[in-house]
């Protein structure tokens, strides 16, 4: 289940669909990320999230692959929106199914980190203040490299 | 050759054509910095035809070229 | 939404209601634990679990007390069967809701860890090969033991 | 004096009416275990009335008693 897509999505549905898949599971962790209403104290009345198409889904489907090369996963699930969102709405939704929690936490962790910095988005949230445009934090980047090592 | 500017740099001026000395990536940068120099900074990665590219690359008529900003997906 | 029960549950709905509540989230990590069909090899037709009622939903309330307290949380939740399971059956529901993303996925980390090391329950698979009692795993301890620091 | 076994302990035999001199939860343990001695395994613990029990405690007759093994929710 990899999709880029402007079309909202209930990130609920999403996950019912994957774990009725998900045959001999044990543990499934999934994410949602979604618009916040506010950031840095301004309120947030929109965010728009400009993407490269076929660059987006290409790097998508290399991160799904590297997370189910490197984890025990039975399956894994990346599905991000683009184009104009309101708050509250879901941006991204991963969710991995594996026969042990660990591989299934570590593999959403993983693809979160690599999405924030790999992934070709852009994100501009329209707020009280103007118009910003985001950027991946330190934060983000020092969670990447958490990734670097070898697999444990 | 088709020259395309995402996120931020979105807001820049659209690129004329492209003058016949430049025939590869870094040329190319370094033509469009001139009126542009956001795009001389590090942080600005390139893809050709959809692909990211690392270093320099030949360019020709037919390429897509992408100037990408740092990403914040997810 | 804390609750033990012997009745089954369906973890997508749980989440859907978990995020119309979380008003205000950037970021909800969930995770389900699912009975296994197979275990070391032997089939598994079903899971028994016993528990300590009440001393149940007062560790469990203490484990979701302590994730609200360690990590910046706008809301958690904890739902776990009790008795009968058959196998693909969800044991355990866990989600946390939070402004950013490292506190929901710790948070969720955290209660399963203490889950697995400090709930009052025991797990009786009905495998091809007999009953077996199971107790928490060595690796469970050691991911236990990973949250004994102070929180960063 | 009500006294549970949970887990694999369930298996044991039920405790019969407990001897007057068994007065606090150390007492007790022994005193079950000598027919039933995975109860003295460090591993197994106590709680009272619904509250874990580290080292002893004392025991009134309204008290319920419960021997738990190693836990394994999730």
């Amino acid at each position: 289940m990899i999709a880029v897509q402007a079309e909202p999505f209930e990130a609920a549905v999403l996950l019912a669909d994957f774990s009725a898949r998900a045959a001999g599971a044990g543990a499934i962790a999934s994410f949602i990320g979604l618009v916040r209403g506010e950031n840095d104290g301004a309120l947030v009345s929109g965010l728009e999230l400009d993407h490269h198409p076929r660059l987006t889904e290409r790097t998508i489907e290399a991160i799904a692959a590297d997370a189910a090369a490197r984890f025990d996963l039975i399956d894994v699930a990346i599905v991000h929106r683009h184009g104009a969102l309101a708050p509250g709405e879901a941006i991204v939704f991963v969710a991995a199914a594996a026969p042990h929690r660990r591989a299934a936490f570590d593999a959403v962790d993983y693809v979160m980190d690599r999405l924030k910095t790999e992934a070709p988005f852009w994100k501009r949230e329209q707020r009280s203040d103007g118009a910003h445009w985001l950027e991946a934090r330190d934060s983000d980047h020092a969670d990447r490299r958490r990734w670097e090592a070898e697999p444990r | 050759m088709r020259i395309l500017f995402f996120g931020r740099l979105g807001d820049l001026a659209p690129a004329g054509p492209v003058p016949p000395g430049v025939r590869d990536t870094g040329a190319l940068r370094a033509w469009l910095g001139r009126d542009r120099p956001e795009l001389l900074d590090a942080s600005i990665r390139i893809a050709v035809n959809d692909e990211m590219v690392l270093g320099n690359r030949a360019l020709d008529e037919g390429d897509e070229v992408a100037f990408l900003p740092p990403m914040s997906g997810g």
